[in-house]
């Protein structure tokens, strides 16, 4: 047993801040902000050229041929910087979508939300859509290559299809209305492009996983942004975090983090779906929280459209209601109780 | 104990009930939240609406203008114009809450008869430069420099979360006059015109995308001397004499508010399902509860301060409140988010909206730490820390 | 409107602050404790003659006249002294159960439990025995005066009587096995001795409330321990009471016993059954959560017997699962929003 | 990152396994809580199988008698006997986790040979006289003093929290040899004789009811100069030496039996159906991914340990851990009492006692306060408090 990062593991995750501190400071992120700029292609393929989509591709197939465990790693660095993008979709859909290993080709996920509709991220940026139905094991994608997926998706499968302004300014959204409460997509007719060679429960736990990776990375930026703050921000004639209140605020903060990413590795390591859904509770409290914590340190400043701190709750908020929610992960963690 | 209101009281309800269902259906609709002039139109014609009907300035005593009531005719006022979905008070909320009444009770007699009656009748806009960047939860802090020159001080500095500043006339302010005297003292409390030279205004968006606060950058901006109320260095107190003005009535719209968003939020997870879900259920239960104590709460305290009378140190009620009240309001649209599942992603929604607004009540006028400071220090009698 | 205690209010409030210290002061209670005087008879006429438990008779009837108010004025203070014995049964059961008023009898009651079991506070010590049924919408008293109700009670319904050691030192419990989950008590046969005359929906209202205001006392007196002890209590050179940590400890409990005594008293004045469920709710978990804050603040002093902490939790313990329990209340609140 | 045992380590698996297999079914019943002397008896039998076995001392230094196996070892060893439902390690737990190692750190050559064989073969217990009444959190504040008289200290001060004081042959002794010396100088650690005149132990009962602790009175007691590990007044580091020791292990044992008590919380609560209840169930699961995380982070700090060696700086996972396993802890036990309703008011359910116990988990050993401003201080940098 050697529950540590490798030597290996730990120069990728420093090649891969490296690679996304020179590719997407806090310069570019604040400028996409205000341009909406939510996928860049230029920088999709920058990423597709890294190997961020194809590195547990195997190595004759053009990947890295890594594993879970170093996928979590690179995903918890995009989380840390807010990378925009459907970088989940995108890098499960590598070697199954064309053009999604290299970056050439955005991919999209859609899975069934409340009352028959479901929240798209980057529906109308994606060449792929891929769409998981409760009945089947595998995973469809709709309309490779399509110039406007939303546009056909609505046409093809009947489905009424509306973007919604979102919350998160790098996250366009839209709102998916399914015939069937928890069946998403048409289960027969449409243009139907290809099958997902990925039986759809590694798809949704490693998806579960990767997104609760990005939230670790956001929950230990959030933590070292309240303490930088802390120690520069003075009131009452000393640094605010002398005060016993901001301290533990942080401490706090720093505890739920590392759960997050001890749950996120260990569920690297092993692939067991029960530690999957234990990874994602843990990591989405922690992003969340650890967000609104960051927020309370910062003030009112933190109450600006100019700080961070908003960006990483409201993506944090955003990857909350994708793919496992709390109530479903507490309930399999249950049923997993004998 | 007693929760019934009065005769007198529920003559007042009742008068006051009638009035609003005459005129508020003759209401024009509201402006767009980003029209600035139009709001400021919209909510000083509202003003004059009430001064015309005899309800402006209703809890100011008689001889500023006002029409004397009693804290608990201010709450019966406040919970009407709320349940029957009339204008809030808008732009004229600092003149009416906070400016007039500092002006009310220390300034002089000509003082008040300048500024008191525009604010009642609806003819001048007030707005307020407290905070600056670096004095938010520490406002004595503040650095915002008067210096005096002839018969005018002449201000500079910067001020942060200042409402309506946009549509202003005049910015109660709080500068620094003695740089020297120990923190609390050297302050003073000056009426300055908002279009005077050297003010600039510069929106602030905040994280729900909206600008309903601004930043006001002071040059060189010269305030006549007799523009100053109070003594100068003696702002602090001035400005602290005002705050327990509201003696319970703040938060009494938000508070109904609430209770009916939160009827709307199990309206919602009844149509959409979710209120199958135990947990979502009894979490609504929970919030049910709470609302229901902070009501009792307000008039708690509302009822403390029709006893004790005006100037009396009020009880621990008002930081139990805010302390609890801004938690649960948090709570509230957190369980909205639930309701709304993907749903609340959508920055249209209202309720997302508000659950974002909602950030700001565990760190505006106090953060919830402070709260517990004071709670923990001046009611517990905890010792100061070292 | 004054939701503010009357002058008269005051006064009995002090009164019987009074005489509470006077005749159960803190050497009495650990008297109590360790001896397992759980019902000092003595005592109980004693509170019978103050006027405790017929304070809401008419005065006609030998009472004070007073109202639901005034009770919960009472029993806070009951609370706050962790005064033993089965107060609110009794208080309840005054001009219904002869010798009730007078402390001449003790009066216990059952109510259903979980799994088709309940708790029954003070058996082997009361009088009588007041039984709720479902199907009922008033009390029986099954055993008025029986010299052994708890065997009587075996004995005639058939239940499955036996004693546990209570959690409480000044709380015993018989676990009383019920034939069918929820309904407590034989529905026919066994010697009935009377039936109360109040319906059964009142008689659990006000048992509920004045639970609430036995557990708001607690939660108040419980923040003056903190407090006092915080004051005190020096480490690192100086009162703990001067760290944050603790100071907000304070606060946090002093908003919980606030709002609880708010509830109460707000649900005392008007009798609504809804307010009675939000004021167990806020006052169970003030009680609770208090205590064990408390226990947090005194430490490792806390921990021991000798400290009256533990006794303050133990009680809450017991009146939390006395009449509504958090989901009861909860469910009631929810089903009340429109 | 690797969560599968060497082959080594499986083989040393499987060996234990099979020896707990042979002689756990032979042990005798074991004796009553309230027997001490009884206790003693078991613990150090079983001390002494160990020995024979060649698990004694297993993580000690080979020089030291030990086995010097590696934390992850160390950590199979304590997984496994918990699983197999072995003894605690009991009456020896001061003397193999703390005054043991101590000595074979900081002993002299002779205080070697005569303390640390008979722990090991389970002859002598050793109990701890660390906290004081006035010296808890701050235990830099000791105050029982120890005065030099020619070849003996003479130590006069009380102790508390001291766990099998009844039965102990040793205590490892925290005094104060100058009075004058800054708070952590003045200290020196010394082995004292439980038989000594002058020592008087007085169990001490605890909110659960049990005296697993005790107070001791120390009246002029003499402890021989010969039996101070360490120099004089240098007893503050000579302690903090060993307490990194643990190197992760110090709760594996009883997070594999919080896991164990989980599934048998689930069992109950399906049993009386409590399990329909989703409040209850989710509440249930998250528990299950709160010890399969506390569990991981266990592996993780013991692999941290065995990679960097004896000595080196541990890094947030040590804090981390202790935080959320108090709070964690006492969380089980609270959804065990609702699990049970009425039935958790039965002091004679074991889950009842259990969640009374729990209680002192965010307290000894440094409150959950003290760990936080450990956690903040230390591991994240923020300035300490004025």
């Amino acid at each position: 047993m050697d529950f540590q990062l490798t030597d290996d593991q730990r120069a990728l995750r420093a090649g891969v801040r490296e690679l996304l501190a020179g590719r997407f400071p806090r310069e570019r992120l604040r400028e996409a902000v205000d341009r909406a700029r939510v996928v860049d292609r230029g920088l999709w393929r920058e990423l597709g050229a890294a190997g961020f989509f194809s590195l547990r591709m195997p190595e004759d197939a053009g990947g890295a041929g890594l594993g879970t465990a170093e996928a979590v790693l690179v995903f918890e660095e995009a989380g840390r910087v807010l990378l925009p993008g459907p970088l989940v979709a995108t890098h499960l859909a590598a070697g199954h979508v064309e053009g999604a290993a290299e970056g050439e080709a955005v991919v999209a996920v859609a899975e069934p939300g409340v009352g028959g509709t479901a929240m798209v991220e980057y529906l109308a940026q994606a060449d792929a859509l891929l769409v998981g139905t409760e009945e089947g094991v595998r995973l469809r994608v709709l309309a490779a290559d399509a110039a406007d997926v939303a546009d056909a998706a609505s046409a093809a499968a009947q489905w009424a299809v509306r973007p919604v302004r979102s919350v998160d300014p790098l996250t366009p959204l839209h709102r998916v209305a399914v015939g069937e409460a928890g069946a998403l997509g048409p289960t027969g007719g449409g243009p139907i492009a290809g099958v997902l060679g990925l039986p759809v429960g590694r798809f949704r736990r490693e998806a579960t996983l990767l997104t609760a990776a990005e939230q670790c990375g956001s929950a230990a930026r959030t933590v070292e942004m309240a303490v930088e703050y802390a120690g520069v921000r003075h009131q009452f004639g000393q640094a605010i975090g002398t005060f016993q209140a901001v301290k533990h605020l942080c401490a706090d903060m720093l505890v739920r983090a590392e759960m997050g990413r001890t749950a996120v590795y260990a569920a690297a390591v092993t692939g067991d779906p029960q530690e999957a859904a234990a990874a994602k509770l843990l990591a989405d409290e922690a992003a969340v929280r650890n967000a609104r914590d960051c927020l309370q340190v910062f003030g009112g400043m933190g109450f600006t459209w100019e700080a961070d701190v908003h960006l990483h709750l409201k993506r944090a908020w955003v990857r909350v209601e994708r793919f496992m929610g709390a109530r479903e992960a507490e309930e399999a963690l249950a049923a997993g109780l004998s | 104990m007693d929760l019934d209101c009065s005769e007198e009281e529920e003559a007042f309800r009742a008068g006051l009930r009638a009035w609003l269902g005459e005129v508020l259906p003759k209401l024009p609709p509201p402006p767009d939240p980003s029209d600035w002039p139009g709001r400021r139109a919209y909510d000083c014609a509202w003003q004059r609406m009430l001064y015309d009907a005899g309800y402006a300035g209703l809890h100011w005593p008689a001889d500023a203008g006002g029409r004397g009531a009693t804290p608990t005719q201010h709450l019966i006022f406040l919970e009407e114009t709320e349940r029957a979905g009339a204008p809030y008070v808008g732009a004229n909320f600092v003149g009416l809450l906070h400016a007039g009444p500092t002006i009310a009770a220390e300034g002089t007699e000509e003082q008040r008869r300048r500024w008191l009656p525009p604010i009642l009748r609806g003819e001048e806009v007030w707005c307020q430069g407290f905070s600056e960047p670096e004095a938010g939860s520490d406002l004595a802090a503040l650095r915002t420099a008067a210096v005096r020159d002839g018969d005018a001080y002449v201000v500079t500095g910067s001020k942060i979360w200042t409402s309506h500043a946009e549509v202003a006339d005049w910015c109660e302010l709080l500068v620094r006059t003695d740089p020297r005297a120990p923190r609390h003292r050297g302050i003073s409390w000056l009426a300055m015109r908002m279009d005077a030279p050297g003010v600039t205004v510069r929106p602030l968006r905040t994280v729900a995308g909206s600008e309903e606060f601004a930043e006001v950058f002071l040059d060189e901006v010269r305030v006549p001397v007799a523009h100053r109320v109070g003594e100068e260095n003696d702002g602090w107190r001035v400005t602290m004499v005002t705050l327990s003005f509201e003696r319970g009535t703040a938060f009494v719209g938000e508070v109904v508010a609430c209770r009916r968003t939160l009827g709307h939020i199990a309206a919602a997870a009844r149509a959409n399902g979710r209120w199958h879900d135990p947990v979502l259920r009894r979490r609504l239960g929970r919030l049910a509860a709470e609302f229901s104590v902070l009501w009792r709460l307000t008039q708690w305290n509302v009822s403390e301060a029709q006893r004790s009378g005006p100037g009396a140190v009020p009880g621990p009620g008002g930081s139990v409140f805010k302390l609890r009240y801004s938690h649960a309001r948090q709570e509230l649209y957190e369980a909205a988010a639930e309701v709304l599942g993907g749903g609340a992603l959508d920055a249209d929604e209202e309720w997302t909206n508000a659950r974002l607004s909602s950030l700001s009540y565990t760190i505006a006028a106090g953060t919830s730490q402070i709260q517990k400071n004071i709670v923990a220090e001046r009611i517990l009698g905890l010792p100061k820390g070292p």
